[in-house]
């Protein structure tokens, strides 16, 4: 041993080693002391306040009954005072009381730590026993106290599994219910929303009527991905798909699939949170049709759709399933798997109801063309019209012409016209031909179809049988986008072209009125807001121009990320489904100040 | 450790202090409040207690509910009326929906806005107050005019057709405007007149109901000072009632009633927001019964309103009656329309 | 503002609040015939964001200076006020928020909210110390953590808690922080934060019984030293395992041990062990075939848990208000309980219909329920673990800190001669020059 | 011999391997954090339309004094003569006489303005966060009277003392650069 430490003494404590005892015993007293004040404080806070509280109560509730006089008046306001100013002083003094604690606490242990340093010894070691046996004895007994432990956790796990935890409402969800009990229970309104509701919402694909026309004007115009100006929020979505998403109120959906998994997601508009994910079954049929999609197409391109009761899902797999606003998978079926060159694609449309299917395949020679509408709470199908038609792409949309709803779709080479309520054909007229992508719209009072790589065709709705000789509107022969549908309002029809050919024209004669070049590739449809034209190019950047007769640019908005799905515009916000994410755009969640 | 003498004595006392405090410390853990039940931690003194205020002697409901009620179709219901014939005209979203006396959709009449109050005239043609304009239909829907918009500050928010004119409750204004059926202005009722004793009407909400009584005066309501006034066409004061009273005889909080309806023999039916009821008061304003309170009236009971600020501002109901004297609640939370009839009628028919 | 940012501004509100679709239209306020002026509403906004970096400034500092005064200066002294620095700071200054015993539990969400993101101070905060222990041992707990700062400054009368009791209830800091983590993961609650016994005192205020828990632990620490550090930190529990790998650590002597005994009883946290004796001959047989048996066990102990945590979803799942509140709304519909709460009677006002919320809470329930499994199957590894490593020998020659418990105070550095050596040669050289 | 310094070279490397490991995880975690993570900073925030006043605020706080403080929108009130965010429900008579007060503290102000119209403001710092008035104006009136959270006042707790005891789960957290949920008003 060479040296001892410093300031160990041998046996005499040091200097003000009394001095610091004294100090932490004071200290320690007034600890206590302060301590009692603040209980004290606290008592009399939780226990003498309500009673004169109640006292002041009393007194108010007489004065309204009996007769009011000065005296009782002023007794009152007195009481309300001192109630007032004793509940500020008794805070007050709790406040002071608890710095005092703090400080006689510190004092106590600073003193008491110095009088510890000051009394130090020097330490004595033992005499050491059996290191060796006192080594395996300590990691012995340290065992059975982890094994004691692991034995009362198993106790508690025990009783806590035997008794069962008080979840009675899952036996009320129940994963897996039958369709019969997921009938809305909503009893007094309809079960389904009326077309007044769908109008101000985005419940299907390209939004109410398919038009990609929003009724909201106060749609933002301004934001940037990268800087997150704008943005409301975004989420990641777990599994791709170029559906685009559809939004009931608060709630945004829309699907996503892979060869092994097919999911329906909703999403809270306030907070982007995702907030169920559906599994759709993929039918065993699949794995033996060897079905094989074209990779532009994806696995789920079809948009959802939903009756502001229940949303609807299809997949390139034609399995289609119904969820509940909860996330409870309603009904699930398999329409077989459809024979489509490049992959199922047309989206859902609902009537009342029901849920409307184009359902095209083949190549019109075997008869295997439907147009189906299931019934939305069971999935049972109400009426199914067949047509002699190939494979189409396009989507089916309802509009309302002269108060009755038509169901439009577009096939090669019919343009066709159902009634939704039980599927006979009102009209057809031969309009197109081809492998035909680009949606049906109405605008202006026509049915406007697009006949890729070639024209535009108007057709008065308004016809019975086949129409083609008698209620064509016109032609227009500049062209015909391959993918995009076309976006009209009373005045003007938009084509956009794959590569960024604009051409917009005139609806009340299909005359070209001007056409502009972006000179960028689009995938997703335009979109007409008020009279701003909206144009997302598969880049993510949006184009916002003024509809007129001329290309006007108003913004040009980046998002950063490739977009292939068409946008949602409703009341103040846009949802862009990105490869990777869905987007919200329409300023941050929380507000500025009221004026 | 280091303690040389006494190390029994301290070793029990410091156990004793430890164990003590491990045990305070489990106790103090298991006791933390999870419940969210604290409250404000004031006494019952100051509770507000909604279920309490809307508590009434039941013996004074005298109307019971009729037949299923009608759904109006709406997500935002706002308006009701009737016409002659009993069909139901309500005004919600951006339509107004035609419904046959039994409640069977018969019409949706789209509107370019967000209409706020409807009304018929004898000869059919609906009368559509928006935001600050109104629109004009026929019987089938097709829109015959649009009167020239008021100000922005304008907040239309009843409307009614007597004889040749039609009156307009504008509550952003806080004054009735009357118009001849072209939409021509003649005059202005209520405006703040000290030199013909009129006070103003008072619309701090936008709930501002007027009605035609059958002795053809024109009963407005003054919500701010909770009492119904009676003008002449002309707009001279000639009488008012109300009093402000949380209990049943009153009309509660800061401006009700939201609406009114005259009954066929002169008496009135009242709605308010807020303690959400519908009561009869007679011809001289004194209140006679109810016809349903709050827990007849929303599921929940009054104390849905008061928790939810949403309800808070759906809650104000509007009430029509028809020739028979059945009353019509329209429910603006569950967009519905209920039914009542008054108990004596209804045994004597 | 213009008419159409106000549009804007009351739709974004109405969309932030989840109303309706339909708009809550307001109403033109009263205009005033005399020249009154209405108030703007004015609201004070949160203190500045660069305080945050300045904080994590100051921790990057402090662990510097922590390092520097453990492992080279060796000064208990320095050490001591560098640790009252840090509690006056990060404690009573900066009022013990965030910490990063509690920033587990924000990196946690980060990964499972997609809404929710870590503030870079925060994530800092959670990583600065785990990057430092894992090249110098548990500097932060020595002298950065308020939160052992507090209960080091209150130890005075230091008692030896047997290793037995140690190692047991250290099992309650494993516990602690794997329910932290599940908790947080599922959104439901911060409890490390909710529990966090010492940030009543730094704030002067909060929950009674929390506080009540934090005295009771300080008064505790001033026999055992740092309670919370040692039996409860679920942060700890990290930097600990972290702490046996670290590249540089605490080392009683500065040259080499040589056996005097005296530092024996240093630590108040019983973190010196002691030179190994080899085990008697047939102490290894027993050893072999112990070891042999816990191996077989570990797994069977995950798998236990595993399976005990899965079972447990639904007790699990009941910290979550969602799931609460939807047991509640079940009772109360189907007239099982009395009267209502104000939770039920809320969610009645926003007229959502209640099966809506089954679903919802069957689903937290599901989710718990994996949550669970890995919950549970951490469980079982912790204890497993530790069974094993309580049946490896292990060989130490000297005195020596135990890598995984010594949080690097310095007390046991005075203790040795070796040190006093060290410290008169350096005073000599100073002396000398 | 040769076997234990394979046994401590293997050891080493193992050790290493874990080392490395854990500092890639390190790195992992806080990468991935790091990625998603924003410059602001998060607050706690009460949305109003969820709010049901239920009074936790005043007593759940960790501050003595409630962090949170009933807040009003001037644009968005009525100015009514008759306030049942500061009358009692039954008031003996329409005037400012602590009798016909329902605000616990106080903390309400009633001024006359104009015939009929009288102004209400809040005396903040008598405010306990009790949100008496919040319910008497959202029931009859406009709703211009709410709660929120006064961020000069708020600790900004990691884990909300209040929210924690919400019952009808109105806090959440808000970004810092937009701390209140204030309602506001469309004058268009």
């Amino acid at each position: 041993m060479t040296g001892a430490p410093p300031q160990i003494p041998a046996n005499e404590p040091a200097l003000g080693y009394r001095t610091a005892r004294t100090t932490a015993k004071v200290a320690g007293v007034f600890s206590v002391v302060f301590l009692v004040l603040l209980v004290a404080n606290f008592i009399g806070t939780s226990v003498i306040g309500p009673r004169r509280e109640n006292h002041l109560a009393a007194m108010k509730a007489a004065l309204r009954e009996g007769e009011a006089t000065d005296e009782k008046l002023s007794e009152i306001r007195q009481l309300d005072l001192r109630i007032r100013r004793n509940r500020i002083w008794r805070l007050d003094f709790a406040h002071k009381t608890g710095h005092a604690l703090l400080a006689s606490i510190v004092v106590f242990f600073v003193a008491g730590k110095l009088a510890r340093v000051l009394n130090k010894r020097l330490p004595r070691p033992e005499h050491a026993p059996d290191v060796g046996v006192e080594q395996i004895r300590e990691a012995r007994g340290a065992r059975w106290t982890v094994t004691a432990g692991l034995v009362i956790l198993g106790g508690i796990v025990a009783l806590l599994v035997i008794n069962e935890a008080p979840l009675a409402f899952v036996v009320a969800s129940g994963t897996e219910p039958s369709p019969v009990a997921a009938v809305e229970p909503n009893e007094t309104g309809p079960s389904y929303a009326s077309m007044e509701e769908k109008r101000v919402q985005w419940h299907r694909f390209r939004g109410p009527g398919g038009g990609g026309v929003s009724l909201f004007t106060n749609i933002p115009t301004e934001w940037d991905g990268k800087t997150g100006k704008g943005i409301a929020w975004k989420s990641p979505v777990p599994l791709a798909g170029n559906n685009s998403p559809v939004v009931w109120n608060d709630r945004i959906f829309l699907s996503g699939a892979t060869e092994t998994k097919q999911e329906v997601y909703c999403y809270d508009a306030v907070s982007g949170r995702l907030l169920w994910t559906g599994d759709v079954p993929i039918s065993p049929a699949v794995a033996a049709a060897e079905l094989n999609p074209m990779e532009d197409t994806g696995r789920s391109a079809s948009t959802m759709a939903t009756d502001g009761r229940r949303v609807y899902a299809i997949f390139v797999t034609g399995d289609i399933a119904a969820f509940d606003f909860g996330g409870r998978r309603l009904w699930y079926k398999s329409l077989g798997v459809p024979d489509s060159a490049y992959g199922y694609a047309s989206s859902l449309e609902t009537y009342e109801d029901r849920v409307i299917v184009q359902y095209d395949q083949g190549d019109g020679s075997e008869d295997k063309s439907r147009l189906y509408a299931l019934d939305g709470a069971s999935g049972r199908i109400v009426w199914e019209a067949k047509r002699e038609v190939p494979n189409s792409w396009t989507s089916p949309i309802v509009v309302e012409v002269e108060g009755k709803s038509q169901l439009i779709t577009l096939t090669d080479p019919w343009l066709l016209a159902n009634n939704p309520a039980d599927g006979a054909e009102i009209w057809r007229a031969e309009c197109a031909g081809g492998d035909v992508a680009p949606s049906p719209i109405y605008a202006g009072g026509l049915v406007l179809a697009i006949e890729p790589y070639s024209h535009l065709i108007a057709i008065k709705p308004t016809g019975q049988g086949n129409v083609t000789e008698t209620h064509v509107a016109w032609t227009m022969d500049e062209g015909g986008p391959d993918i995009c549908s076309p976006v009209g309002n009373d005045q003007y029809v938009y084509l956009l072209e794959g590569q960024g050919l604009l051409i917009c024209c005139s609806v009340a004669d299909g005359k070209k009125v001007f056409d502009h070049d972006l000179r960028t590739d689009f995938v997703a449809s335009p979109s007409i807001v008020g009279d701003k034209i909206y144009l997302l190019d598969a880049e993510g950047v949006m184009h916002i121009g003024q509809v007129g007769p001329e290309y006007k640019e108003l913004a040009k908005c980046e998002l950063g990320e490739k977009c292939h799905a068409s946008p949602a515009f409703v009341d103040g916000r846009i949802y862009i489904r990105s490869l990777e994410n869905l987007w919200c755009i329409g300023g941050p969640t929380a507000v500025g100040k009221a004026d | 450790m280091n303690q040389p003498q006494g190390k029994t004595d301290s070793g029990v006392v410091i156990g004793a202090l430890i164990g003590t405090a491990v045990l305070v410390a489990i106790g103090a853990l298991l006791l933390v409040d999870s419940t969210g039940r604290g409250g404000s931690g004031l006494s019952d003194a100051y509770e507000l207690d909604a279920v309490k205020m809307a508590r009434f002697d039941p013996n004074l409901i005298a109307c019971h509910e009729v037949e299923p009620a009608i759904a109006t179709g709406f997500a935002r219901s706002r308006a009701l009326t009737l016409d002659g014939e009993g069909r139901l005209y309500i005004a919600g979203d951006k339509a107004v929906h035609v419904l046959s006396a039994e409640g069977t959709l018969e019409r949706v009449i789209a509107v370019s806005g967000e209409p706020r109050c409807v009304a018929v005239s004898s000869e059919g043609r609906i009368y559509v107050g928006l935001r600050n304009r109104v629109e004009v239909f026929d019987a089938a829907g097709e829109r015959l005019a649009a009167w020239e918009p008021l100000g922005d500050r304008s907040f239309l928010s009843s409307i009614l057709v007597a004889g040749d004119s039609v009156f307009v409750a504008d509550a952003g204004n806080a004054v009735v405007q009357r118009y001849d059926k072209t939409g021509k202005a003649i005059n202005r009722i209520g405006e703040k007149d000290p030199t013909r004793d009129i006070p103003g009407f008072l619309v701090p909400s936008p709930y501002f109901d007027l009605a035609l009584a059958p002795d053809g005066l024109l009963r407005v309501v003054s919500p701010g000072r909770t009492r119904v006034e009676a003008y002449t066409f002309d707009g001279d004061l000639e009488f008012a009632w109300g009093e402000n009273s949380i209990r049943i005889h009153g009309f509660c909080g800061c401006c009700n009633p939201v609406n009114i309806a005259m009954l066929p023999d002169g008496r009135y039916v009242t709605a308010e927001k807020g303690l959400i009821r519908v009561k009869i008061y007679d011809a001289d304003g004194t209140f006679q019964s109810v016809v349903a309170g709050p827990d007849q009236l929303v599921e929940g009971g009054a104390a849905r309103v008061f928790e939810n600020a949403e309800d808070a501002e759906a809650s104000g109901f509007d009430v029509a009656v028809d020739a028979a004297g059945r009353i019509f609640v329209l429910d603006t939370i569950e967009n519905k329309v209920r039914v009542f009839v008054e108990n004596q009628k209804g045994r004597s028919e | 503002m213009t008419r159409s940012s106000h549009t804007l501004i009351l739709f974004a509100v109405l969309l932030a609040t989840g109303a309706a679709a339909f708009g809550l239209e307001r109403f033109p306020p009263p205009q005033f015939e005399t020249d009154y002026v209405r108030p703007t509403t004015t609201v004070p906004n949160p203190p500045q964001g660069f305080w945050e970096y300045i904080d994590a400034g100051v921790l990057i500092v402090t662990l510097f200076l922590a390092t520097y005064l453990i492992l080279r200066k060796r000064s208990r002294r320095w050490i001591f006020a560098l640790m009252l620095f840090s509690l006056v700071y990060f404690g009573f200054f900066r009022k013990g928020c965030v910490c990063s015993v509690g920033a587990v539990q924000n990196v946690t969400l980060t990964a499972f909210d997609s809404t929710y993101a870590v503030p870079i101070a925060v994530l800092m905060f959670f990583a600065l110390p785990l990057v430092f222990t894992l090249f110098f041992g548990r500097v932060f707990c020595g002298a950065v953590c308020p939160l052992g700062a507090i209960q080091d400054a209150v130890l005075i009368h230091p008692v030896r808690v047997p290793r037995w009791l140690e190692s047991g209830l250290r099992l309650i800091a494993y516990l602690y922080l794997g329910a932290g983590v599940l908790f947080a993961a599922m959104g439901a609650m911060f409890i490390i934060c909710r529990y966090d016994p010492f940030v009543g005192f730094f704030r002067f205020g909060g929950n009674w019984n929390i506080l009540v828990l934090g005295g009771c632990l300080l008064l505790i620490g001033v026999f055992v030293g740092r309670p919370y550090c040692r039996f409860l930190c679920p942060y700890g529990v990290i930097l600990r395992q972290l702490s046996r790998l670290s590249r540089w650590r605490v080392t009683i002597t500065p040259t080499d041990c040589i056996q005097c005994r005296l530092c024996e009883d240093a630590c108040p946290f019983g973190a010196i062990r002691k030179p190994t004796e080899p085990w008697p001959a047939k102490e290894y047989r027993v050893a072999k075939a112990r070891l042999a048996f816990f191996l077989v066990l570990l797994p069977v102990l995950i798998g236990a848990g595993g399976w005990a945590g899965y079972e447990l979803r639904g007790w699990l799942a009941q910290i979550h208000p969602q799931v609460r509140l939807a047991q509640r709304i079940y009772l109360e519909e189907n007239a099982q309980v009395e009267g209502t709460t104000d939770a039920s009677d809320a969610f009645r006002a926003t007229g959502r219909p209640s099966p809506e919320l089954y679903s919802e809470a069957t689903l937290l329930r599901d989710r718990f329920g994996i949550g669970g499994v890995l919950f549970g199957a951490f469980v079982g590894l912790v204890i497993g673990g530790k069974l094993l490593s309580l049946s490896v020998k292990r060989r130490r020659t000297d005195y020596e800190a135990d890598r995984a418990s010594c949080l690097a105070c310095g007390r046991c550095y005075e203790y040795c001669p070796k040190e006093h050596e060290r410290w008169k040669n350096r005073k000599e050289r100073l002396g000398r020059s | 011999m040769v076997q234990r310094n394979d046994d401590v070279t293997r050891r080493r490397f193992l050790r290493d391997g874990l080392w490395g490991a854990c500092l890639a995880g390190i790195g992992g975690v806080a990468g991935y954090a790091a990625h998603k993570s924003q410059r602001t900073d998060w607050v706690w925030q009460i949305d109003p339309y969820k709010c049901i006043a239920c009074g936790n605020c005043a007593t759940y706080c960790v501050l003595e004094e409630s962090a949170v403080k009933c807040t009003h929108v001037h644009a968005i009130c009525g100015y009514c003569k008759i306030c049942f965010g500061f009358f009692d429900p039954e008031p003996y008579q329409i005037n400012e006489g602590a009798e016909n007060q329902m605000c616990p503290t106080g903390a309400i102000r009633r001024k006359y303005v104009e015939d009929p119209y009288y102004e209400y403001t809040i005396d903040e710092p008598l405010c306990n966060g009790c949100g008496k008035c919040v319910k008497g104006c959202n029931a009859f009136g406009n709703g211009s009277l709410f709660l929120q959270v006064r961020h000069d006042l708020c600790v900004n707790c990691n884990q909300c003392a209040i929210a924690a005891a919400c019952p009808s789960q109105a806090f959440r957290r808000a970004p810092a650069d937009h701390p209140y949920l204030l309602k506001s008003v469309d004058h268009a």
